[in-house]
């Protein structure tokens, strides 16, 4: 696996007495996608907004390039290289698309307030270098067609392409993915699971997806991680964990399991 | 000692006016998340009522009370659902400013039919009083002391112990929840500000009443109260009570003790008092102190 | 999308503009709006009047900024307008100024707001040749500059010192701080409480500190202590402290510069606990006629204000209104406000009178005309006031103390008419 | 977002409102002017709080404080030590912009109702000091100027000549303060289309997303107040230089929901809308009064002139957030595009 981009070692999060995360640890490589299975409840989002530092996890580290991320603020994680989509779009709903990827760029920009409001100069050409990055990223996503529409008008589908575009434009080195094809359609879920494995496989930035699809999680994933309760209780690759019958017992009675390659995925929840 | 006991009679009456209004506001905050600032136009219209129904219809005081209370209630309701039942999932910022709106239009429509002088409330207190030890109390204080108790109570068992106040409690905490459960979220809501009405009606009665009479500034009333609301906490009824007891008390000894104020704090300190005791719980305690911290889910 | 360009537009924009303020420079308005030929010319020896704004050779035109809606309307705004009109329908019935020009007033309502009074300010100026009457001390304030710009006269409705030395103004009446002080003068004098302790009770405002001014002025010449002084803010609703306050001080005269409400509320608290001093010197600003029906007001009250006992034919002045109301306003009800209102109009027509004499209506000529109207005099309803050069001017220094008795009209019954006690006398007014 | 000026409007406003901005003032007499001065005062201040509220999502009623804070630094920097027009202006906005910085991070703890109900404290608080704090505001009795101190070099707003002809103080206050709501226009317009403006957005679209990317919600926060502060404090001391007089009890919450109601008038989280709402909301109540006796509409309902405004006022706010939330902006752009849309041959939107 060589030198891994991100070390996480005994990772805990409890919300009152309940752990929502219990001594998680695991690396994520370089350029590797890691997918983050496991039943509703099993913490599989607490661990990404952990990783992100939305939530401060009680115990444990995370190390990203050997550099503490705990105790950071999110927006400073996002600096170091962290970037994440959520599970329902969160996209800043009434601006367009390109001031939404724009945003992602916001930490690569030193515009303040005075500058901005000088506009002339510096923030005026910082502000068309940028735009013309986002330009290739709407490009490679085909979002042009919805240049002028305030993101929150637009379909479902495309607003979850314009999320991800909004965290490539932050140039991450970690890519958190939350359910990235919930409430898919099969067409579109292919189509954004190529988008993944491309921006993995080309930009060679690792991800970590959290995803119920299995269809695309055994399609795109370099290894899988198993969370029942908190706990990790398998990592391996995707063929491995399939058999791993500690999973199995995890999954038992779940109508998901054992997951059948190519069958649709669960709906979203 | 003496001056003590009187400033603290006198600020648990002021009090108990406050804990009324605040008590107006955390039902309806709990119930929608909003604050209502048209509380205060309520309390005005409520106290106009009462006026109207005893002096000028010749209805007897307290039945006079009940029935403006009622009165108001259903105006409160009938705003609700024709103006801020429209309102549902609007940003807050919206819905606040529709209350200030109503405010407004309330407070202006009160002085269009009544006019904009004092007048007489003819209440059964007046300006008798009785002694208390050492201590004269007004008995218009004691009564508003009394009959807020008396509210406060009653709106305490109705919440915890009746069918409607179960609702109340489960619309609070998660209106999906008692969606699911068969509660109609959109009447509670309604019943929610008909209470708050009827609350701050006898706000607005308790406090023309003693002599003060009926005028247009007493809505300020609402606007006043607001410290104790921060103070007790937003979404905590037990709050409200504690928080307008405090604000009320601290207010009234830092006016009567205003000789020992130094003097670079200015002349009537006691009126931003509640304002500063504001700042400092919410540097300390910013939910107040019987208020929950509101977690955010992602 | 991407903002490149756009230079043209801001460069078309300057252009515009050099271009526009290049013309506008050559059509400035004339600045002459203040009339420099409304001065008057000698025709055939007789000095002959020139239109101005505001005049136009048979009607004289006069604005009064005043609320004649909310609470102030009803209570002050409307029953001083009211006054203002009745004295100036009887000069139009006796034939208008110089027998000639007959009078109209433009009362515009400013909600006693400040800026409402300077929007109407703006709107009316250019069609009436002064302001009859502008109540309240901040909308005075706000307008005050502008006045002084457009060289335009204008009496106040409030009895502020300020105004005395400001030459675009022409008040009437003794200031707040001489009620003070001539309230306590009768109280310590012939009211008998000499050797009690004084007290106060003040709003938090300019009439508030007037007050509080002439207490201490009083306090200095007559040589007494300041036992306690109480203060409240508008959005109090319980006095219990400041009765306490005044109470613990053994308060036997307490001084009210305060407003009608919390007056009243301060009263009932005062009863509740005890606090019951020789007398409560209440001034003018703290009345509201339906507290003559109010025991409170009845027991200990002393009311200083002008005039005398509404309908005393003892005192000319109040005669003479009487007659006036009989004539032009049978229905009006007994109210100081009113009485205000009528002598007030009583200074303006005085002045307008001297401007005509002196052949000049325009603004110019009005404000020299106030410099040579030397002193008018009221009849008793106000004291008489020595108009002049805005630094040599001489206000009145005298009052009318009342004492409240439901039996007669109006409520006020005057216990000593229009004097000016030493203290009052010795008060000299900073501007 | 564009900068260049593609459709004829835009180019024909670009040579109109320097024309009107020019003329007007020859034109008019100074009664509109005052009320056109007036609300060119509310159109800064609403510039403001359109930036804290409508672009950053922060609802404050504590606006009138700071406007009042801007009209005591002219008080003492302009009427009192006579200091020319440029260093007491500039004195506003720094002292708006430091007061608002130092205060918003006890705001920034709290959300929605609660920033409302502190910033109302705020007023109330700011009341109390103008009132105590005698040496600098006059106290209860206020502030009156010996002068306007409204020059700049040789040009004296309070009192302009040019080429030998003198302008009335309205007139020359048109200008002033209409040169500063221009300036006041561009500098928000610059600040929301470059990266701190797209910030506050995101934070007031969703202020968790916006940390996840890197945008710190606080310090935007914190930016919004510190800049609305400073609007505020701008549109004060002009405030104060044009009444020469500064009024403790002005700076009332009244005053702050008046502001509140031209954001929403004018529409939440528009420049544009900001001009529209201060516009609307300081020239309409005149316009009714004036003209209202002509209504017969008014007098049938039994109410005076200034009572229909004062209630009209309230139905406004309300009839706005509950029919045409995106405000007067959002009729004008709707209406916009209704034209654009009717079938003419230049067109070129998708």
């Amino acid at each position: 696996m060589g030198e891994a981009l991100v070390e996480v070692r005994g990772l805990t999060l409890r919300f009152g007495g309940v752990a929502a995360v219990d001594g998680a640890s695991f690396d994520v490589g370089q350029s590797e996608l890691l997918a983050v299975i496991g039943p509703n409840g099993a913490g599989k989002t607490s661990i990404l907004n952990c990783l992100n530092q939305v939530y401060r996890p009680q115990a444990g580290s995370i190390r990203l390039d050997g550099e503490e991320l705990t105790g950071l603020r999110p927006a400073h994680a996002a600096a170091r290289g962290v970037a994440r989509t959520f599970q329902s779009p969160s996209l800043f709903t009434s601006l367009n698309v390109m001031d939404n990827l724009m945003l992602g760029r916001h930490h690569l920009m030193t515009t303040g307030f005075l500058a901005g409001a000088a506009w002339y100069g510096r923030a005026r050409r910082e502000e068309t270098q940028h735009r013309a990055h986002c330009d290739q990223i709407m490009a490679f996503l085909g979002l042009h067609p919805y240049g002028a529409s305030p993101a929150g008008r637009l379909p479902y589908g495309v607003q979850k392409r314009i999320e991800l575009g909004r965290a490539l434009a932050m140039e991450p080195r970690l890519l958190l993915l939350d359910e990235p094809v919930a409430g898919m359609s099969r067409e579109e879920a292919e189509e954004m699971a190529g988008y993944i494995a491309e921006v993995n496989r080309r930009l060679g930035i690792a991800v970590v997806l959290v995803e119920h699809d299995m269809h695309v999680v055994m399609g795109t994933a370099h290894r899988v991680l198993v969370l029942d309760f908190g706990r990790v209780i398998s990592v391996g690759a995707p063929a491995d964990v399939q058999g791993d019958p500690e999973v199995v017992r995890a999954y038992l009675g779940g109508p998901e399991w054992p997951p059948a390659v190519g069958s649709p995925g669960p709906p979203p929840g | 000692m003496k001056d003590f006991l009187q400033f603290l009679v006198a600020g648990l009456a002021v009090g108990a006016l406050y804990a009324l209004v605040a008590l107006g506001f955390v039902i309806i905050y709990k119930a929608t998340g909003i604050i209502n600032f048209a509380l205060g136009a309520l309390a005005l219209l409520g106290a106009y009522l009462t006026y109207n129904i005893s002096q000028t219809w010749g209805v007897p005081f307290f039945a006079a009370v009940v029935l403006a209370m009622a009165a108001c209630a259903g105006m409160a309701l009938l705003i609700e659902r024709l103006i801020l039942s429209r309102m549902v999932g609007r940003p807050t910022f919206a819905v606040i400013m529709i209350t200030i709106g109503l405010a407004i239009v309330i407070e202006q429509g009160v002085i269009v039919i009544w006019g904009g002088a004092t007048l007489p409330l003819d209440d059964p207190w007046g300006l008798r009083t009785m002694p208390l030890g050492d201590v004269v109390v007004a008995q218009s204080d004691l009564a508003r002391i009394v009959l807020a108790g008396a509210l406060l109570a009653g709106f305490f068992a109705l919440f915890r112990y009746t069918t409607l106040g179960v609702a109340m409690r489960a619309v609070a905490s998660d209106q999906e929840a008692a969606l699911a459960q068969g509660i109609s979220v959109r009447m509670i809501v309604g019943i929610t500000w008909a209470i708050a009405a009827a609350v701050a009606t006898m706000a607005g009665v308790m406090l023309a009443a003693g002599g003060r009479g009926v005028e247009p500034s007493l809505g300020v009333i609402a606007l006043v109260a607001f410290p104790s609301v921060v103070l007790g906490g937003l979404d905590s009824p037990i709050g409200s009570v504690v928080g307008g007891a405090v604000i009320g008390i601290v207010e009234v000894m830092t006016a009567g003790y205003s000789e020992r104020i130094p003097e670079f704090l200015g002349a009537n300190f006691h009126r931003v008092t509640p304002y500063v005791v504001l700042v400092v719980i919410l540097l300390v305690r910013p939910y107040g102190l019987f208020g929950t911290k509101a977690v955010q889910r992602v | 999308m991407v903002a490149v360009g756009g230079r043209r537009r801001p460069r078309l924009a300057a252009l515009a503009v050099v271009v526009l303020l290049a013309a506008a420079a050559g059509c400035g308005r004339d600045a002459a709006v203040t009339g420099e030929d409304g001065e008057g010319r000698e025709v055939g020896g007789a000095r002959q009047l020139s239109p101005v704004p505001g005049f136009d050779l048979t009607t004289i035109k006069l604005g009064a900024l005043t609320p004649l809606t909310g609470p102030v309307a009803g209570a002050i705004g409307i029953p001083l307008t009211e006054g203002n009109r009745v004295y100036l329908e009887k000069v139009n019935a006796d034939g208008g100024i110089a027998g000639k020009y007959k009078l109209e007033l433009i009362a515009e309502d400013n909600a006693y707001n400040t800026d409402n009074t300077k929007a109407k300010y703006k709107q009316i100026k250019d069609s009436v040749v002064m302001f009859a009457q502008i109540l309240g001390t901040p909308p005075t304030s706000a307008v005050l500059v502008d006045l002084k710009t457009d060289r335009m006269m204008a009496s106040p409705a409030s009895l502020d010192a300020e105004w005395i030395g400001e030459e675009n103004l022409l008040p009437v009446g003794a200031p707040y701080q001489a009620q003070v002080i001539n309230g306590l003068a009768y109280a310590l004098g012939d009211g008998g409480a000499a050797g009690k302790r004084v007290c106060a009770f003040a709003a938090e405002d300019a009439y508030g500190e007037a007050g509080l001014e002439g207490l201490q002025f009083a306090a200095k010449e007559m040589g007494f202590a300041v036992a306690a002084i109480a203060r409240y803010t508008t959005t109090d609703t319980d006095f219990t402290a400041q009765v306490t306050q005044l109470e613990n001080a053994k308060c036997g005269v307490v001084v009210m510069t305060s407003l009608p409400t919390p007056t009243n509320a301060f009263l009932g608290k005062a009863q509740q606990l005890g606090l019951d001093p020789q007398y409560f010197v209440a001034q003018s600003p703290s009345w509201l006629p339906t507290y003559a029906a109010n025991p409170l007001w009845q027991k200990n009250v002393l009311y200083v204000a002008e005039g005398t006992t509404w309908g005393d034919e003892t005192v000319p002045g109040m005669k003479e209104m009487i007659a006036d109301v009989k004539r032009f306003r049978p229905d009006q009800k007994p109210d100081t406000y009113f009485t205000f209102g009528y002598a007030q109009m009583k200074a303006v027509v005085e002045l307008l009178e001297e401007a005509v004499s002196a052949g000049d209506l325009s603004r110019e000529g009005i404000l020299r005309a106030s410099q040579n109207l030397g002193t008018v005099e009221f009849g008793g309803l106000f004291g008489d006031y020595g108009y002049g050069k805005a630094g040599d001017r001489k206000p009145p220094k005298a009052n009318t103390v009342f004492k409240v008795n439901p039996g007669v009209p109006g409520g006020l019954e005057a216990l000593k008419k229009n004097f000016a006690s030493a203290p009052a006398q010795m008060y000299e007014f900073k501007k | 977002m564009d900068a260049l000026p593609d459709a004829p409007g835009k180019r024909a406003l670009a040579v109109l409102a320097p024309l009107v901005f020019a003329l007007a003032p020859l034109q008019l007499g100074d009664f509109p002017l005052s009320v056109l001065n007036v609300a060119g005062i509310f159109v800064l201040g609403t510039i403001g709080l359109n930036l804290l509220t409508g672009y950053t999502g922060q609802i404050s009623l504590g606006h009138a404080f700071f406007m009042g804070l801007g009209a005591y630094v002219w008080a003492h920097f302009g009427g009192h030590l006579g200091l020319p027009l440029p260093v007491w202006l500039l004195a506003a906005a720094v002292a708006g912009g430091l007061l608002g910085g130092i205060i918003s991070p006890f705001a920034l703890r709290l959300r929605g109702n609660y920033l409302a109900i502190v910033s109302l404290g705020l007023v109330f608080i700011g009341i109390h000091i103008w009132k105590n704090f005698e040496s600098i505001t006059g106290g209860a009795t206020g502030f009156t100027g010996d002068t306007r101190a409204a020059s700049v070099g040789i040009v004296d707003f309070g009192d302009l000549e040019v080429a030998g002809r003198a302008y009335t103080v309205d007139q020359s206050f048109f200008w002033l303060i209409w040169a500063v709501v221009a300036l006041g226009v561009l500098v928000a317009r610059n600040i929301v289309r470059s990266r701190p403006g797209r910030a506050m957005q995101a934070v007031r679209d969703h202020d968790i997303a916006a940390a996840v990317i890197g945008v710190e919600p606080a310090r935007y926060k914190v930016g919004a107040f510190v800049v609305s502060s400073a609007y505020a404090a701008v549109a004060g001391a002009l405030y104060g230089s044009y009444f020469n007089f500064v009024n403790p009890d002005h700076w009332n919450l009244f005053l702050s929901i008046q502001f509140i109601a031209m954001v929403i008038v004018g529409g939440v989280g528009t420049i544009f809308g900001s001009v529209l709402g201060g516009l609307f909301v300081g020239s309409v109540p005149r316009v009714i009064e004036t003209y209202g006796g002509r209504i017969p509409l008014i007098e049938s309902l039994g109410v005076t002139i200034p009572e229909f405004n004062a209630i009209l006022f309230g139905v406004v706010i309300i009839g706005f957030l509950v029919f045409e939330p995106d405000g007067l902006a959002g009729i004008w752009f709707r209406l916009k595009a209704r034209l654009r849309s009717m079938p003419a041959p230049l067109t070129k939107e998708i």
